[in-house]
């Protein structure tokens, strides 16, 4: 048990404080060409792909350098080191460990370099939690597949240039987790249909997406034919909570410490409220065991040890906090917590109160809290399926 | 002893269910909700027709003489439906001027708030999260009233504006204004805010001098009388959208399938249905007592009002999320309507108290 | 809706208030004959049995009166009206209702002068909540039934005279409902074997109960051979949380009130700290809740609607309220609430600390909340069922 | 950084759960504890000889010199399995003396305290539910000490006992007393409480002299370090003893067939033991942080130890009752050993401070 850095540890904290100063003006003082140098330089670092091999581009660095690397980033409120989100967490990962050279060649450095964003093809109208039902079809024909079929909730799909596709090859098999199979689809190819969909917030982040009759050249194939569903375990694995989200979060408790600070609540400031302060101080105990959480789940991926489905603990955490915070908030300031951008005793604009209405984004999104309940019920304490497999 | 409605009653809800079904379906909700003000001129008019704006009003003032337990009914189903028309903001105005107005100003303005020609509504506090005498902050000075009311309830459609105001630095010293639309130095901003069902503005009143005709007493007997009626009004909203939020989400949960089972077979989905008909039922009958007690037991209004109120800000604020939450992905489309529910949930959990400041107050009642 | 009660009903309640005036002296002025004396009493103004029908010995009183005496016993904190609890509950209900004219004549009178006492022989040891599934098996020879097997969780079990027994007689039944069959059997029969259980709180109050070739004259079946589910639920739907229950509940809000009056938390009194205060309006709420519920039932009842499931709803409030209320008064306590009777600071005789471990006999006993839960979920929103059956 | 136990740790953590299985499995705990005073000096001199009376005792007074993180580890597995032993009491009378005694007092009495030869504990607080300075009431006078002092932990099976007292009129002129159990003038009162494996007691103190080498200093900072430490202590037995109540209803929900189902696939019941493993996770995170503090970075201890207790203490208690009632009807039968852990839960959640006591210092720490 240790929580101190070794001196190189220190010393990369160090580098990447330096870099910020250095690279970083106040967000008022940025000009129209800074994201584009910002982009360039930290690929220059090798800070994108920080922990992807050297080989295809990447940093080749360890995890905690990584960690500390989130860190700083995400106390100094920097923009992403790339813009292609999904494909700096995931796709990239997905594409080094099963794509072909050409894939690797043609795909790693369009990520790192900020060239275009992938989006996640996944969910499907009527199976929202249970990927491995879907029915989205692909027939291989001569030197492509052909793909017709549906999917939804595609969080940026209004913007994305690629799509991680899964679809199913084989509607034959005994195992529904079969038959899958996983492909990278040019966004601007034929027979794609974008339709955004409008959340409840009134942002159109998400669409539903048509496919055609689709061409997709067999060489973007994202692993074997069948064999999809290994590749988006193996994705989801990826998709982890960390550090850099708990630094986030901390900073979002304190802008909401600062709230209350300057809110009255019933004719008395609302900081003299115990419940007001019992909550905050439950919000700070959440955030600080999804960093002690995290922590613990890092020094067994260092000694190499299994990660088996803790990271659901977090994302538990995560949900109670994205829902119960902006909730907070709003119920603080009366009626002036439901007034919207623009109204005249909106609280910081409204920022609480729209936020108020985009949590499912996170919550639903990377999968429901029932579900995370039942990876945690089934694989961690090993009770029986609920489910139909 | 009978806790049950009449067949009067029933026949009222059945009236206000047809209407709702009808004439004011969720599509028109949506449409009359997309225009500046959220108003139709006429439902309003049906609805006057049908009795429901004179509905608390004696006859001898236009009105139909019945009670706030009849109130409770169509409250309960037009807010099934999230009417977003002015029927809780007209009936408050038409219950200050009953309460606070003399012979002549209730002559003058009850017939108006019933046959629908005035659109009332009533501005009691200037601070958003507090509910006392202290919170009526707008002043009258020797220009009249000069400053801004805030949170005023469907500002964007009255006619007729019941505003409290400090007559004197006292804790205690306030009065009612009513103030007409048209009233010159009298002007309106609209306040964008998260439930565009229930639409609010902002009153800015430069110089607006004050004709003493149109000035009522309010004790402070009156300001707790009127806040205690405006949170009975909200929660019958409250238990008639709830129930709505309740059905939607049942019947999804009858026909969604998920890993192979409909999802309502997962005790993970029907436990938190059973929790959400259990707490709807028990706000409901402590509001239809609440509700019972303002004409028949006044002295006990209080205590009963805090308890529904305070019992259902809390619940309906979650079963709005995880009415939400138990769709999944398509209860947060702006299409679907569940989210609407979530939206007025949040409106409805400030409004004239929340859990903490009713609660507070059930401790102090009850001796604590 | 109408609160007010007729002349008649208030003039009812006086008498009652009367009555408990000059027949019920402060508990330490009651002498060794005081409730022998209080069971004639309460029996000759026929208040025992008192919606049951006369001709049976009953006081054929109507809903609303016996409500009026309930209410007016738990204000007085009187003693029972009988010493059968579960025989003027649901037993003497039973027999009313399933009873030969032999066992009405027998069982009635014995249930309403408390002569002696009833107890349930429902759960089996591997069918706590499922008592469908029961085994304990009970074959006709001539004029008597030979009953094999084993209850458990008998409540009152140690001191009961007599027993309904719920037995199988037909083990080849397509639904687990059929066969069953209903006896009343008395404990001092040969082959009846009674095994306290200790619970946590130290009480004695259940017991394991073994029936070794028990025979069981054939008129005290209770109904007809293979139907005795019917008398089982109908004797469960008598099991109304009531308004006498209510009241006792507003009693102990009364007493947890004063014992905050008196404490100190943190070095203030603890009736200045607004969670306490919020805790305490929020069990009035949920009490408050369950008495107008309640009330809403009854009027559904007078009107000769039928009930579905709703008393589910205060079940659970119960259950909530069991478990919260003596904790929080525990809790309050700081280290001064751990202690037990006898301890030099245990709080009013360590009484909440004991009624802290004593909650799982109203909250499991009375079918626990996720059965609760179910029985709203599936019989009032009409949600599929996830047991077997 | 290394968020992980060395292979030294995880030795000591087998070496204890093997003492657990095969020294101090529950029939002996219920053995221990049916007798007065609950202690077993065979199994106390077993502890001694495998180091962990003197776990953080440093070498030269005879202890193993290791740190609170290690102690935790002993203390987590102890508490799986309930152990009565007064290992938490002797290692705080030993950290008061390292931290207050001055070099004769610690040469004096920690040898004994490591070698098992004097079993001590420490009272600090003479109200039930107050952790603050002005909260040690018991005050010396002409005569010494007088009076009583209440809540002493394994007061009956200990030697020595250390014990705060007021010794001015000043919140923070406070001293610690070592008193030993034959002092003339001292006896002790049994307290009864819902833990039997916690036994707590009074002293009576009839005019008892305080011998000057036997008095120790103790600052309000110690006063704090001293609560913070107690309350790691019981923290770390808290994850363990909730570890346990988790394993012992997973096996049941894994067995236990109702309405044709194994309960553990029902979501009623595997969703609430998911949620207790997000429970014990987290406040076992932030437990190891909290007690890697003490030693390495006392400066953060007083925040991270309030974050791991305030979330500690709720969450136990949930878990001690849901435990239970997942169980059903036999989980509260005292022939059950889930039971135990419910009521480890309730004496828990008061020691060093509650939820409220912690979550109001994390907002003081933080600035509210």
């Amino acid at each position: 048990m240790d929580f101190e850095y070794t001196p190189e540890e220190q010393s990369f904290r160090e580098e990447v404080r330096t870099f910020l100063k250095d690279n970083l003006p106040a967000p008022k003082e940025r000009g129209p060409q800074f994201l584009k140098d910002w982009l360039t330089k930290v690929r220059e670092k090798r800070w994108v792909g920080f922990s992807w091999p050297v080989e295809v581009g990447g940093g080749g660095g360890g995890l905690i350098e990584q960690s500390i690397l989130k860190e700083e980033m995400a106390l100094a409120k920097a923009p992403p080191l790339g813009t292609d989100m999904m494909g700096l967490a995931w796709v990239g990962p997905g594409i080094i460990q099963y794509g072909t050279e050409e894939q690797k060649q043609r795909f790693i450095p369009y990520i790192l370099d900020s060239e275009g964003t992938f989006c996640t093809g996944y969910s499907e109208p009527n199976y929202g939690s249970d990927l491995a039902s879907i029915q989205t079809k692909a027939v291989l024909t001569g030197d492509h597949y052909v793909v017709n079929g549906q999917k939804t909730w595609t969080t940026l799909a209004p913007w994305a240039d690629w799509i991680i596709l899964l679809t199913r090859t084989d509607f034959d098999v005994a195992v529904k987790h079969e038959g899958i199979t996983c492909l990278l689809v040019d966004m601007k190819s034929d027979g794609v249909d974008v339709r955004p969909i409008e959340n409840m917030a009134g942002d159109k982040h998400f669409a539903e997406i048509f496919f055609t009759d689709v061409k997709v050249p067999v060489n973007q194939r994202l692993g074997e034919e069948g064999k999809g569903w290994a590749v988006t375990v193996s994705a989801l694995a990826n998709e982890r909570s960390s550090i850099g989200e708990v630094t986030q979060m901390f900073g979002k408790l304190d802008t909401l410490k600062e709230l209350v600070k300057h809110t009255r609540k019933a004719g008395k400031p609302a900081r003299e409220d115990p419940l007001v302060r019992r909550k905050l101080a439950r919000f700070e105990a959440q955030i600080a065991a999804m960093k002690y959480n995290g922590l613990r789940y890092l020094t067994k991926q260092l000694n190499d040890e299994p990660l088996s489905s803790e990271t659901s603990v977090n994302k538990l955490h995560r949900a109670s906090l994205e829902i119960e915070m902006d909730d907070f908030a709003m119920e603080l300031n009366g009626q002036a917590g439901l007034e919207l951008n623009g109204g005249a005793h909106a609280i910081e604009g409204g920022k609480w109160t729209k936020a108020a209405l985009n949590w499912p984004n996170v919550v639903i999104g990377g999968g429901t809290p029932n579900i995370q309940r039942n990876i945690i019920a089934e694989r961690i304490l090993g009770l029986p399926k609920d489910g139909s497999d | 002893m009978n806790f049950g409605f009449t067949e009067e009653q029933e026949m009222l809800r059945d009236q206000v269910r047809r209407f709702m079904h009808e004439d004011c379906a969720m599509t028109t909700v949506r449409e009359i909700v997309s225009a500046k003000p959220a108003f139709s001129p006429p439902l309003w008019k049906k609805m006057a027709e049908l009795g429901w704006l004179g509905l608390i009003i004696p006859e001898e003032f236009g009105g139909v003489g019945l009670r706030w337990i009849d109130l409770t009914v169509v409250l309960e189903e037009t807010a099934r439906g999230l009417s977003p028309l002015p029927l809780v903001s007209n009936t408050l105005a038409a219950a200050a001027l009953l309460r606070c107005g003399d012979a002549a100003q209730r002559q003058a303005w009850l017939p108006g708030l019933a046959d629908g020609s005035c659109v009332a509504t009533l501005a009691l506090y200037d601070e958003p999260n507090w509910i006392d005498a202290d919170a009526v902050t707008l002043a009258a000075g020797d220009g009249g009233l000069c400053g801004s009311k805030p949170y005023v309830p469907d500002a964007g459609s009255a006619d007729l504006f019941v505003v409290a105001f400090r007559a004197g630095a006292e804790h205690n010293e306030l009065k009612l204004a009513l103030l007409e639309r048209d009233t010159k130095g009298l002007s309106v901003t609209d306040q964008p805010i998260i439930d565009r069902t229930k639409p609010m503005g902002t009153l800015v009143l430069d110089n607006v001098s004050l004709d003493p005709d149109r000035v009522l007493t309010l004790a402070e007997a009156d300001l707790t009388y009127l806040t205690d009626c405006g949170a009975v009004a909200v929660t019958a909203e409250m238990v008639g959208a709830a129930d709505a939020a309740l059905e939607i989400t049942t019947s999804y949960a009858k026909e969604r399938v998920q890993f192979g089972n409909l999802i309502g077979k997962y005790q993970g989905v029907k436990h938190r249905l059973a929790d959400m008909y259990v707490d709807i039922e028990s706000f409901r009958s402590l509001l239809y007592y609440a509700a019972w007690t303002v004409d028949d037991a006044p002295e006990e209004l209080s205590r009963a009002v805090s308890l529904a109120k305070g019992y259902a800000s809390d619940a309906f604020a979650r079963i709005g999320i995880d009415a939400v939450q138990l769709h999944g992905a398509i209860g947060f489309t702006a299409e679907y309507d569940i989210q609407l529910y979530l939206k007025r949930s949040k409106w409805a959990r400030p409004m004239f108290g929340d859990t903490d400041y009713h609660y507070d107050r059930v401790a102090e009642l009850g001796g604590l």
